[in-house]
């Protein structure tokens, strides 16, 4: 599990991630928090376990015409369509800005063919400042790709493979929800040589205005994310954690300290926050602090002893 | 997220209404144009906070002071218009940028629609701050003369202020657009500037207006938001760049104010 | 499409479920309403377009241990297991009451094997007061049938067909949305011989309690319902309604009038109102009621001029 | 769902609280024991509703008044908590089946644990309405010696009282079972009734108590609920039925309060 960093008050909080580790268990949502810019603000990112940054693309993308989000019940649905700047804008850009912080970096990656996350992968391999690679096979937004690849457990194999032959750093595969088992999904990217696996990204959802009778996107479906969808997500990060031996990082709906402990106990071992950074801008942050004083309490002080600690 | 305290929630019009805001004294200081994020503590049902324009600010020694203008256009806004003086909310900001004031104009129209008029209200109430000699008027657009009455209340002794109301009631019976364009005549183009904040609909006839004067516009847009600060890509709109490509900007981080040529209608 | 009553307001409201005809298109979800004798104190339930009880299996069912439910962000999750009296229990001891009303009764069923599904078509059909089977392929909070059933579209097929070969009136087939592509499902079973089918059923879901790292179900996992599944319901729903030609019913997270238009609007002959009846015992009348009002404000006649009027 | 208005809202120790709530002179008159669910129309957060036992109810010729003595366990709870005079709330009820009183007994023993006492404070309250001589007692378990003496608080003069806390800051250091026991001792049996409410614990050990002994006990019972009324069967707990075969009651519907022996433990 690597080397172990004490932090401030004695407890041990680092987690591994195949051969990345992070200082401890919370990051961002690739999507929700840009390159990092909008956020620096309000808290020093140095303090993150990781930041995953907007989904990139071998090209710069325009994405979906507005109204890209609407909000619905304890959630909201977005169809940005991975609007990016490219990856090389990415290098050029934005990742100096990140540099500037104590952070391990996760590019989270598309394409619209396996070539394309094959070229993406040996773009980002060896740059300065990206520790490790997401790879978003799940998308719903997008009618190429997206779907298809996040719901075929041989085509997710295929992408992964050619990932991971590219690159010697970790590669994590970012499953879809939106799938019958996602246990077969996440032991097929396994096998294919994931060194880890984030879940979930978002549910397919639409939104109707019943008086205009238009739907609320212009995309007409997007992804569901927030509150909402945290007990599907934290269901399938306890499958998934069952079915691989690799690391699990969870995501979905996670707002609280409490709620990130739950995929922590469901055997997450580490969690993203998305849509809960719009809500609140030092969710993150909050969360770190709320683990931290949890593990005073029940007197823990290695973070593995929540890691997949449900008692059933 | 900083936490405010209602103040006071006066009645401005029929579905109109003006928030009071505590905020402590070290909130900063936002220019006109600009907006906040707010979010209802005590009884909103949203997960998102919701934009508003920044409509007055004042601040002393021990606490700052900001005004919202609101118009009732959906659940969080009803229920934020039945607040009570002391109920909590959030507020993020300020966000975005203002509207600028160029030294070499003669001349400042501002053409509103509706609680459009917030931003055009705020820069008329710090009007002393911004280095410009500049002649100013309004041109407020509303649904009736009630509301428009309210709208612009106060702003007479500060410009000129014309009116347009849809049902006639009061002031010109049609689109503002229509009385600003035959203001528009009697204007040095080079030496007009005009700021804009309306419904889509009002930015798109001044857009049409505008297309062939050589006449600097600025105008605020709304789009919905989720993060109000350039993380989430949810709120853009379609611009052309510098290079004449089509291309989209945030409204939150990008703007909202933009320059009227900039914007791409389809 | 059948005959045609006018309501006191003059509003057409009637919508046809294969040869049934409902006098207006809200209908109880199963399992959320009993067997209609908990309501009929609130209101009189001849008002309804259809009562779709708890679902039926075979022999009585004593369900999952409890804690059964557990309250989720704008939803909950539910394990209750079927717990049921048994198909001939209700023949005798609920319908009689059921009967009492001017109201069509929709009897959901399921079994643990095809054999089962088909002997509970065979009793049910012919039987005084029974008017449509709703056959839920889809519950997925028993280990046996249930979830295998519903994601498996050959499975669902034969089902359908064994089912429809016992009996003449209408067979719904209730569909699990916790599928990778719910419009397969549903042409399946439209071509085994599906006169409509409902969606969506609760999707899978977990919740853990942070300080004691227990599951807040005894089942562990639970179905989620209500609100916060409503978009993922819509677009299912708007998904399945240009896949097949039969009619759709629409089901999840529905609580307003506003919500059922969204899933009228968006293709649904009729909806189910399931876990909104927890929170307002009078949520359907309520639903009805603005529904009526909606159309006389935008000056429709006939309910079918909403169903599937989306302007996208 | 009852209209209700929060008229009252009474610290009653650490972590309690008393509500008072207004309804119409229609809402029906509860029986002790009876439950109701509750809505914070205000600035709840819940979908579902939270049921609470009837703790006092009185009604005039215009309105009824509700009364629900609560401990704060979790969110909703603690917004109640906070509730002002004037806010709304749906109540829907009375709900479920309440204690009974048999005619032939001689002696009726209240035991309860904690926030239980509610349901039989109101019993208390209303005794005059049951057509009873027996003489009755209350034995009450609670955390501390604060908590216990404000639950009891004004029933002293209505029975005999009887406290065990957990910290032994007030009556017996132990639990509430505990000298229950050494009561039985002096008890005829068969025209003895205990009826208790209190945690699932305390349940249990009264379970273990009377296992030997032909005494009657009613207990009513907790569980989390979705719709209060029967329908969603969320809310059961294993019983035995007549025929000795296992199975499951509704505590909405077919209690909250069932015969002691009827309950199953596994
Ligand atoms: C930069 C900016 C400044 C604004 N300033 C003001 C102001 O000073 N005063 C004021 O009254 N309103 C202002 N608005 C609009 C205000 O944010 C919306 O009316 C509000 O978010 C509606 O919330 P709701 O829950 O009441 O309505 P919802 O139920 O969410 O929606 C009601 C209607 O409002 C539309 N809407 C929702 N969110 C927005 C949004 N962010 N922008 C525009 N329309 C929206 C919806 O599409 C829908 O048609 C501003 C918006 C932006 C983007
Ligand atoms: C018939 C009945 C009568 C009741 N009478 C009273 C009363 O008079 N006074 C009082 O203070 N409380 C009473 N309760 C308990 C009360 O309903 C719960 O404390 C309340 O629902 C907790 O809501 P919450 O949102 O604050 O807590 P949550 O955050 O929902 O939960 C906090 C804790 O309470 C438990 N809990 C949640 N719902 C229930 C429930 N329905 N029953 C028991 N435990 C629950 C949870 O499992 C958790 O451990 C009664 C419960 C029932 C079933
Ligand atoms: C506005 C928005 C944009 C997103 N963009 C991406 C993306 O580019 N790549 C990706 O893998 N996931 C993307 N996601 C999904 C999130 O990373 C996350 O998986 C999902 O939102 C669930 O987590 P949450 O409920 O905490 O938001 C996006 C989500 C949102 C809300
Ligand atoms: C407590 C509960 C019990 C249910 N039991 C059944 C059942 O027996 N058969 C069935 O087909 N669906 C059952 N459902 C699913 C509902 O009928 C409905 O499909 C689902 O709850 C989504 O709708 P809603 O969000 O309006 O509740 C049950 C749902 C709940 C909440
Ligand atoms: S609201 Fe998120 S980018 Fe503008
Ligand atoms: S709470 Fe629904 S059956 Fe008891």
């Amino acid at each position: 599990m690597g080397l172990r960093k004490e932090n401030g008050e004695g407890l041990k909080l680092d987690v591994s991630i195949g051969s990345l580790t992070l200082k401890n268990p919370v990051m961002t949502a690739s999507g929700t928090f840009g390159y990092g810019e909008e956020y620096a603000q309000f808290f020093d990112l140095s303090r993150l376990g990781a930041v995953v940054v907007k989904g990139l693309s071998l090209l710069p993308r325009m994405g979906n015409r507005p109204p890209r989000i609407v909000e619905t019940p304890c959630g909201m649905l977005n169809a940005i369509g991975l609007q990016n700047v490219g990856v090389e804008t990415f290098i050029d850009e934005k990742l100096p800005f990140l540099r500037q912080f104590d952070v391990k970096v996760i590019a989270n990656i598309f394409g619209e063919s396996v070539e394309e996350y094959q070229k993406l992968s040996g773009i980002l391999s060896g740059v300065d400042g990206v520790h490790a690679l997401e790879v978003n096979i799940s998308c719903p937004n997008v009618k190429k790709g997206g779907v298809v690849f996040g719901t075929d457990p041989e085509v997710a194999a295929l992408v992964t493979r050619k990932v991971a032959a590219e690159t010697d750093i970790p590669v994590i595969v970012k499953l879809s929800p939106n799938v019958t088992d996602i246990a077969l999904m996440a032991r097929a990217v396994e096998e294919a040589g994931a060194d880890a696996v984030s879940l979930i990204n978002t549910l397919t959802g639409m939104a109707i205005d019943s008086e205009s009778r238009r739907p609320l996107l212009a995309n007409i479906t997007g992804g569901l994310s927030g509150p909402a969808l945290k007990p599907v997500a934290l269901r399938m990060v306890w499958q998934v954690a069952h079915a691989v031996r690799i690391p699990v990082i969870g995501t979905g709906g996670i707002t609280s300290f409490q709620d990130a402990l739950e995929f922590l106990i469901a055997g997450a071992a580490a969690v993203q926050v998305g849509t809960a950074n719009f809500v609140n801008p030092l969710a993150t942050m909050e969360i770190l602090d709320g683990i931290k004083d949890y593990m005073e309490r029940h007197d823990i002080m290695d973070i593995h002893d929540v890691i997949n600690s449900l008692r059933a | 997220m900083t936490n405010g305290r209602i103040t006071g929630n006066v009645p401005a019009a029929p579905g109109h209404f003006i928030l009071s805001i505590a905020l402590p004294a070290t909130f900063q200081e936002p220019s006109f144009g600009q907006f906040v994020m707010v979010r209802n503590l005590l009884n909103g049902k949203a997960m998102l906070s919701r934009p508003f324009s920044v409509y007055g600010f004042h601040r002393d020694a021990h606490q700052s002071a900001l005004e919202l203008l609101c118009r009732v256009a959906g659940r969080e806004t009803k229920l934020l218009s039945g607040l009570k003086a002391g109920a909590g909310v959030e507020v993020l900001g300020p966000l975005g940028n203002g509207f600028t004031i160029r030294k070499d104009v003669d001349r400042i129209i501002l053409a509103a629609g509706g609680v459009g008029v917030a931003p055009l209200s705020f820069f008329l109430k710090e009007r002393a701050k911004y280095p410009s000699k500049a002649a100013v008027s309004l041109f407020l657009g509303a649904k009736n003369g009630e509301i428009a009455s309210a709208l612009v209340k106060g702003l007479s002794d500060t410009c000129a202020v014309h009116i347009a109301t849809d049902d006639g009631s009061l002031g010109f019976h049609g689109p503002v657009t229509e009385i600003l364009a035959a203001e528009l005549y009697s204007c040095d183009f080079e030496r007009t500037r005009i700021l804009a904040c309306g419904p889509t609909p009002m930015t798109r006839a001044l857009a049409r207006l505008l297309a062939d004067k050589p006449i600097d516009c600025q105008v605020s847009l709304e789009e919905r938001m989720a993060c109000g600060v350039g993380a989430c890509l949810g709120c853009v709109v379609p611009v052309r760049n510098s290079h004449g490509d089509a291309m989209y900007k945030r409204v939150c981080k990008d703007g909202p104010v933009f320059d009227l040529r900039e914007l791409l209608w389809d």
